[in-house]
């Protein structure tokens, strides 16, 4: 019997040595193939490889597929597989009542189960009575299934993995194909290995056909916008969308960065394009990295730096020197659990009020945010294109969440992406090249790039004369400048898109929200509108400037409710960039992203008439 | 083996001038100060290379000295206290044809820059690091710095510094630096020769000029500048040369086991042969620590390039990767990129 | 003929290397000493010393004094001391019409009127025909003076200043004695310069009498509190008010600082303490300082570090660590022109938001501002006391007028300070130390010094365990903890004084301004009132948490100006803090304090019902 | 001359044992890491040592090796990424008889830490750096760090490192540390006595450890630390003793002019007279320079502890200036200053 399912969340859990990240994304992979549309939640802690067993160390990979729009991996879990007792407790509350578990009864052992103080083994006693329970011996049957290809335990072990996916995929009626695929590629150079690999994988994929304890499911695929897809991370899409860039202006990618968690993987991806002129410079810190591209700015590259909350607090200096110099730089900051080292590996919203006045004196810059892993490329771009043709700093706030997530991705053309103008400035013997002097619309100065004959200047962090660009010390002249430059950056606003609404343009309820938090407000509130609900939501990519038409889709809604990862940060800035405004709030601090029930819960007090 | 240093393309300087380096800036040093000296002798020795002027980028950190660049009519970037090291490296890598220098205090690139100096080193950065050495804070008015002598009493140490001064050559060699020569601000000729040097070694050049604040130190490298003292206080290096010195050209440097010892020509029976011969282009860095080490009164200070080791740099190695892997390059656009991998078409 | 006056504003300017701070300060000293109320300001270049005779190089000390209450050194100046063309031109703008001017002749010769481009000389041609000119050859009569005393030619031209300076005490009839005790007690080690010195002083004074250009001045004793008095820079109080708290808590003081102008002094001036078990530590960099402090005041030290905003922005990391750890610290900020390296030797208040929001994540702590020179030294005191009994960063906004600047201070008694309580932790068999277990009012945790025995424990930066201390991933508890630090500081507006008003506490115009521009606001407003204007002023110390009756205040009025030497911090926070209220701004950002003529002109828009 | 290490009180554990210094902290490192190990030595260290468990602090910034303070049932302070020294400082200036431990990984002390690394030692502040060198960092899953070696593929440099490593043990002696040792996580009993002796020496005293990272950089010091290789690539130095080694014991380190050369005994005549002899205590750094230098598989790799000269600290210093100011105390009370200078009384 096979039923059909609009959309199910299916989580693995298990240690992190045990593979769940790679089945999770095998999952993921065959169900993108197979045309649904999905959304995953990678989970993991921060040890590198925590003591196995323990709550410490459980690594969990989330993933909701469906046959309909998917925006979130999924509040609640419909089906978790369990590698051991930690991994079950630490994800139980969020499994929906009446959903599957597969265990491997294997990992219920006295030594996992003393690990966490557990006396009595769950998957015995009556602890999982609400629940449908698989338990399936993984560990023994996987190595039972490669007995004889003479693998040591060690590499026996890790093929378990494989085993529970197999499960997986019996389950849920995948397709094993580009799994098998995948294994021949990654072990081409073990084939003994891939063997082992792939034999589990059958060996899972039989189990669940022969023990059928449970009726077989399967999703549909959605009906998406026709076209080619992919799937892609937040993570990734940053570092595509910089190359976009690169290529589209002809201009060299400098990315000076220090690894930092969860924002390497971005230096990761970019060091493989040397071949397309790419330097990734892995500097000896945070200001070493935004110095470098600073320097390589100056010097004609379209420098950019990448990082997390405190390594953007390091940087604060250097951006003050960028806004001074008024050169192109790209900063982005990937968001974490703070404050201080925090919870490195959790997501959260709460850098906004730092990269809006997280340096010395007076020294605005652009900030953005993406919204979904995929668009994640288009910002990227789009930094690169307002700091070039304004001349000034930009700040992406993306976040944890949105950096390991995936999404599928109908693939854009880098042909249709619009063009970046580039401020060069040419030698003129007509013409004396003033290093201050501006384009009369969007304020931006001349990129005079060194090694152009004729354009010798100076340039540096002590305030400046207007047009001149000398050392000035003048009173009169320094008010001017900062006007100038804060000037420069708001007009900005005349070149970026108005803010949306989704929903009617005018109505009760405004919810707001910025940057990663989308999906699941995007769900709430669609999910609300379905009801009848009078509601609307507006979410925001451009924070400084703000859209130009902001105050007057707020001024459309009788009450407004910012919702955001943090205690309120982008309300606050609402609140003082529109005190006409009553503003609303809720706010989730848990290094978690929203859930969709939660967010409709909170919401809904402010429908009640 | 010869040296990058002894293959610059030295040219007369038929097509630029001094003048053509000069900026239109008022220079904003004390009357008396080192600095002067420094900038004349730069604006001297820049005509003398074959390099355009538009192709000479000064970048500089914060400090009197780091106002170097608004005086010389280059390109030139007065950026952030101790950070110039880093922004030159940005600069070389975008653009490796243009000759990159750092203008730097030693309170600018020993204390707060003191990472990426020796980060910049440990690379090997192309770039010519000119470390202006006055043993004090000039700009902030007088603080003692991390090469000023231990019991200085500035205004931040009333009582005396209980610091041991870093010896900026020691710890460039520490680092793994290719390059180091020292010069005095009272010897214009010789500064010139070493920046000329300093751009011939392809990799970190480290140029130490012992530099005199008038207002703050003044009279900190007396001993080893003063007309009286300085031909007994010099060690003048030249490669290939015997280690000779002294007002009378009758004093030289010897080995003895493994320390330098100060010997007198003609005395218990010393002649030339014993005397050590520099060899700066040495791999080895023990004995240009030892010179680097010297110190006055006990012993001479070495003035001349001490060490020029020919090294890869990071941004030839950088470039290389670059262009090798564009022989097997994976994807031709990034709309190569963005195709790639599992893709799945929705109809 | 003396004629007697109320107040009166002298300007000493001529090049850094004329020694006109010195001849200022002792002319204020001499009047302080009279018997005066005053304010001064020190207007120095960033050069160390600029070329001779530049426009850069000009160096000023203005000084007003007054027989009644000063609050600032003056808008116009009275009487300007000129010693070559560029301090003139420099100065003129701001010189009173039918004001004196007392010209060094000697300087206004043709190479110093070449260096700025002068054709004609000013003290020859009708440049001050509205004003008196005092043409004297000081160079020349000073070296008169002293001939025979066999000094070289550049000590006899550093003794130029004190021939001015007799000119000004004969003008306005100063007590000589104290310059001469000065001056003694200086040259101590060179009687000969000491006596030139001297000389040239009395030469001064009797070329004053002898010429009797103008009626001479006197300016009587101010009526103000009885007491004992003495002068004093906002630098040197905040050193001061450092010292006697670590007296009151016999906790040794550690002061761990990178030099940076305007605050270097403070570290100057504690580094002459060492008997007082003082440690200044003079660290690498900012963040090794911010840091050293971090570790001192974990063993138990009070830990102090100091910068300027480039400085402030490098600490932003560490600062991090100080909120989460939850330890006192106190962080001086003595604010400057920016942004970047800006306007280094200039004044400005542009670093709240930073000092507000300047760290990644969520990370509250408690911002105060001094208003004089001399409250400097409260306000230091009150930093180590908030710090220490809410066991949080405590950031001191300073501005560079008030570093700076001097005023009479009427001594205070240490043995008069409030009481500070050290909520130390000490060892108890019967209950286990938990380091996060929390002071039930304050929420502060308790401090558990090293080398305590039985208190061994461990924190950091990662999140902590409520009460235990013990890292934790967990999202409720990261919640929890997030609302603790905020609610902890938010707490503290319960120790803290209301906020008071100036003049009525209703009425029709309330004028905010926070920190050194008191002076100004204050002179501006009192005259108002003196004019019967409806109008009051409300001077915020307390910056976060604000005042607990903010809100009662503001609201008393119909309209608020907010004025402020940035675009508009303040009022930026009050707008998100207490949307309710309308905020009318005056902004000024020119590297310069308020003067109380344009404040007067600026709050009259808002007087015109 | 008899060095402070050697003259560190070590007592037979009475009161104190290994588990006085285990935390009830669940250690997560990886499993199989050469992190235990390393814990596991210092937790049979201290229980050595006449110093009560409440003084000792260990200080660390962040990566795995700085998760070490969680561990250790003593006061611990875990840190920002590369500021531990100036914790520490901090620390130390505020109670000098505590003693203080920075726990460090290579990435955390020599990337991002450099400069306060730099400076501790130049300051010879009295802490003990234990350097966990596992040549990457591994906290962040696996970028190649300043120790890596050249052409390591790593996920940050996927064509190979083109950055020269640092050598920790130079750079320590380029900025003037007294006290540098070399230890491997697979010798314990070498481990804990290296422990001992950087507490017994007064100054800055830096313990590098070539750690193993199972899982980003397995292997890298298998030259040096197997079974198989070990003895032929590790020169175990001893204050006072020939440098001999090998299998057989029949290699030795041998001074040619200013080089070091791998010689045999009893071939070409050579005999353990000819061999160097170690001194730990001698001030000059050059031996120490080219002893730490030494790299396998040219050279043996040398363990112990390399240099361990007696040098005034900064604390020291300090705390000295505080005593001698007290003598000539310009005032007695804050009360005092506040009155002192130019008053004058307003009636
Ligand atoms: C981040 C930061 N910290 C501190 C300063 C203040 N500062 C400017 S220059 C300087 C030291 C200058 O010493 P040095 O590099 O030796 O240069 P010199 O003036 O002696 O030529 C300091 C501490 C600054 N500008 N920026
Ligand atoms: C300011 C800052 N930048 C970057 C990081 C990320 N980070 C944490 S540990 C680490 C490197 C760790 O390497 P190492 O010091 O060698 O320690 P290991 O993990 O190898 O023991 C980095 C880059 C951070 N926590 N903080
Ligand atoms: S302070 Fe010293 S270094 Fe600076 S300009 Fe003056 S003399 Fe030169
Ligand atoms: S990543 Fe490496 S260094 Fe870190 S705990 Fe694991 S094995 Fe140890
Ligand atoms: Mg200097
Ligand atoms: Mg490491």
């Amino acid at each position: 019997m096979v039923q059909e399912l609009e959309k199910v969340v299916v989580k693995f859990a298990g240690d992190s040595g045990d593979g769940m990240q790679l089945t999770g994304s095998q999952f993921t992979n065959t169900s993108a193939l197979m045309g649904n549309d999905l959304s995953t939640f990678p989970d993991f802690p921060a040890e590198i490889r925590a003591p196995a067993g323990t709550y410490a160390g459980v690594s969990g990979f989330q993933v909701q597929i469906g046959n309909t729009e998917i925006n979130t991996p999924g509040d609640e879990v419909d089906v978790l597989v369990a590698m051991n007792p930690a991994a079950l407790k630490v994800n139980l509350h969020s499994l929906k009542k009446g959903g599957i578990i597969i265990a491997d009864s294997d990992g219920f052992d006295p030594k996992n189960l003393n690990k966490i103080n557990l006396s009595s083994n769950p998957i015995e006693d009556d602890t999982l009575s609400e629940y449908k329970l698989i338990k399936a011996p993984i560990t023994s049957l996987t190595k039972k299934s490669i007995e004889g290809l003479g693998l040591d335990t060690k590499s026996q072990a890790r093929c378990k993995n494989m085993f529970s996916l197999g499960v997986m995929y019996w389950l849920f009626n995948r397709n094993i194909d580009s799994t098998v695929a995948f294994i021949d590629q990654k072990f081409k150079k073990d084939l003994q290995l891939g063997d082992a690999n792939k034999k589990a994988l059958f060996a899972g994929y039989h189990f669940g056909e022969t023990i059928e304890a449970t009726p077989s499911y399967t999703v549909k695929p959605a009906k998406i916008a026709a076209g080619k897809y992919r799937q892609i991370t937040g993570n990734t899409a940053l570092a595509w969308g910089l190359l976009a860039a690169s290529e589209k202006t002809a201009k060299h990618l400098f990315f000076g960065s220090y690894p930092i968690t969860p924002a390497s993987d971005i230096l990761h991806e970019l060091s493989k394009y040397k071949y397309w002129d790419v330097k990734t410079f892995q500097a000896e810190d945070e200001i070493a990295a935004i110095c470098s591209a600073i320097g390589a700015s100056y010097a004609g590259d379209i420098g950019v730096t990448c990082t997390a909350g405190p390594g953007l607090s390091l940087k604060a200096e250097a951006m003050g020197l960028a806004i001074m110099t008024e050169l192109p730089l790209v900063i982005i900051d990937v968001q974490r659990g703070g404050p201080s080292t925090g919870l490195p590996t959790k997501t959260e919203q709460a850098d906004l009020l730092q990269a809006l006045y997280g340096r010395h004196a007076e020294s605005p810059l652009i900030v953005i945010a993406p919204n979904t892993a995929s668009n994640c490329f288009d910002f990227a771009y789009m930094a690169v294109k307002l700091s070039i043709e304004h001349m000034t700093p930009v700040i992406i706030l993306s976040d944890a969440y949105l950096a390991n997530g995936s999404e599928p991705w109908k693939i854009p053309s880098v042909n249709n992406l619009p063009a970046i103008q580039i401020p060069i400035a040419k030698f003129d013997a007509e013409n004396k090249y003033f290093p201050y002097e501006r384009n009369v619309e969007k304020l931006s100065r001349y990129w005079a790039v060194p090694g152009t004959k004729g354009l010798e200047h100076r340039i540096g962090g002590l305030e400046k004369e207007d047009k001149t660009g000398s050392v000035s010390y003048d009173p009169v002249n320094h008010e001017k400048m900062i006007h100038i430059r804060a000037e420069k950056v708001a007009r900005v606003a005349q070149y970026i898109p108005e803010q949306t609404v989704i929903g009617k343009e005018k109505s009760e309820l405004l919810v707001v929200g910025w940057g990663g938090t989308y999906g699941a407000l995007l769900t709430a509130v669609k999910e609300l509108q379905l009801e009848n609900e009078s509601i609307s939501l507006a979410h925001f990519n451009y924070l400084n400037p703000l859209p130009k038409n902001t105050a007057e889709v707020l001024g459309n809604f009788k009450k407004i409710l910012v919702c955001e990862l943090n205690t309120g940060q982008f309300a606050h800035y609402l609140r003082a960039s529109f005190p006409q405004f009553k503003y609303e709030q809720y706010n989730k601090i848990q290094g978690l992203p929203f859930g969709v029930r939660e967010l409709k819960e909170q919401i809904k007090k402010y429908l009640i008439k | 083996m010869m040296a990058e240093a002894e293959t610059i393309n030295i040219k007369a300087p038929v097509k630029l001038t001094k003048k053509d380096f000069t900026s239109d800036q008022v220079v904003r040093w004390c009357p008396g100060c080192g600095d002067y000296a420094i900038l004349a002798a730069m604006q001297t020795a820049l005509p003398m290379l074959d390099i355009p002027r538009e192709n000479h980028v000064f970048v500089s950190g914060i400090g009197c000295a780091a106002r170097f660049p608004y005086y010389m009519e280059t390109y030139g970037f007065h950026t952030l206290h101790g950070r110039a090291p880093s922004i030159a490296t940005g600069v070389k890598l975008a653009n490796p044809h243009l000759t990159v220098w750092e203008m730097t205090g030693d309170g600018d690139s020993l204390s707060i820059g003191g990472n990426h100096f020796i980060h910049t080193l440990r690379r090997n950065i192309d770039i010519n690091i000119i470390l202006f050495n006055n043993e004090i804070y000039g700009l902030t008015k007088g603080q003692y710095s991390p090469t000023s002598k231990k019991g200085l009493v500035t205004k931040s140490t009333p009582y005396g510094s209980v610091e041991t001064p870093f010896s900026p050559g020691e710890l460039v060699i520490g680092a793994l630096g290719s390059f180091f020569a020292r010069t005095i601000d009272t010897n214009p000729k010789h500064m010139a020769d070493t920046f000329i040097k300093s751009v011939g070694h392809k990799g970190t050049s480290v140029v130490e000029i012992l530099q005199n604040c008038v207002i703050f130190n003044d009279g900190t490298h007396d001993l080893i500048t003063s007309k009286d003292t300085k031909d007994d206080y010099q060690l003048l290096l030249e490669h290939g040369k015997p280690m000779i010195f002294g007002k009378e050209k009758n004093k030289g440097i010897k080995l003895n086991g493994l320390k330098l010892e100060v010997v007198k020509l003609g005395e218990n029976g010393i002649t030339e042969k014993d005397l050590l011969v520099h060899d700066a282009y040495e791999a080895d860095p023990t004995l240009h620590s030892m010179l680097a080490r010297m110190q006055a009164p006990a012993f001479p200070v070495a003035i001349g390039v001490i060490r020029a080791v020919k090294q890869p740099t990071y941004n030839d190695l950088v470039f290389e990767q670059i262009e090798n892997s564009k022989q097997k390059q994976k994807f031709k656009t990034v709309n190569d990129l963005l195709n790639s991998g599992e893709t799945w078409i929705v109809e």
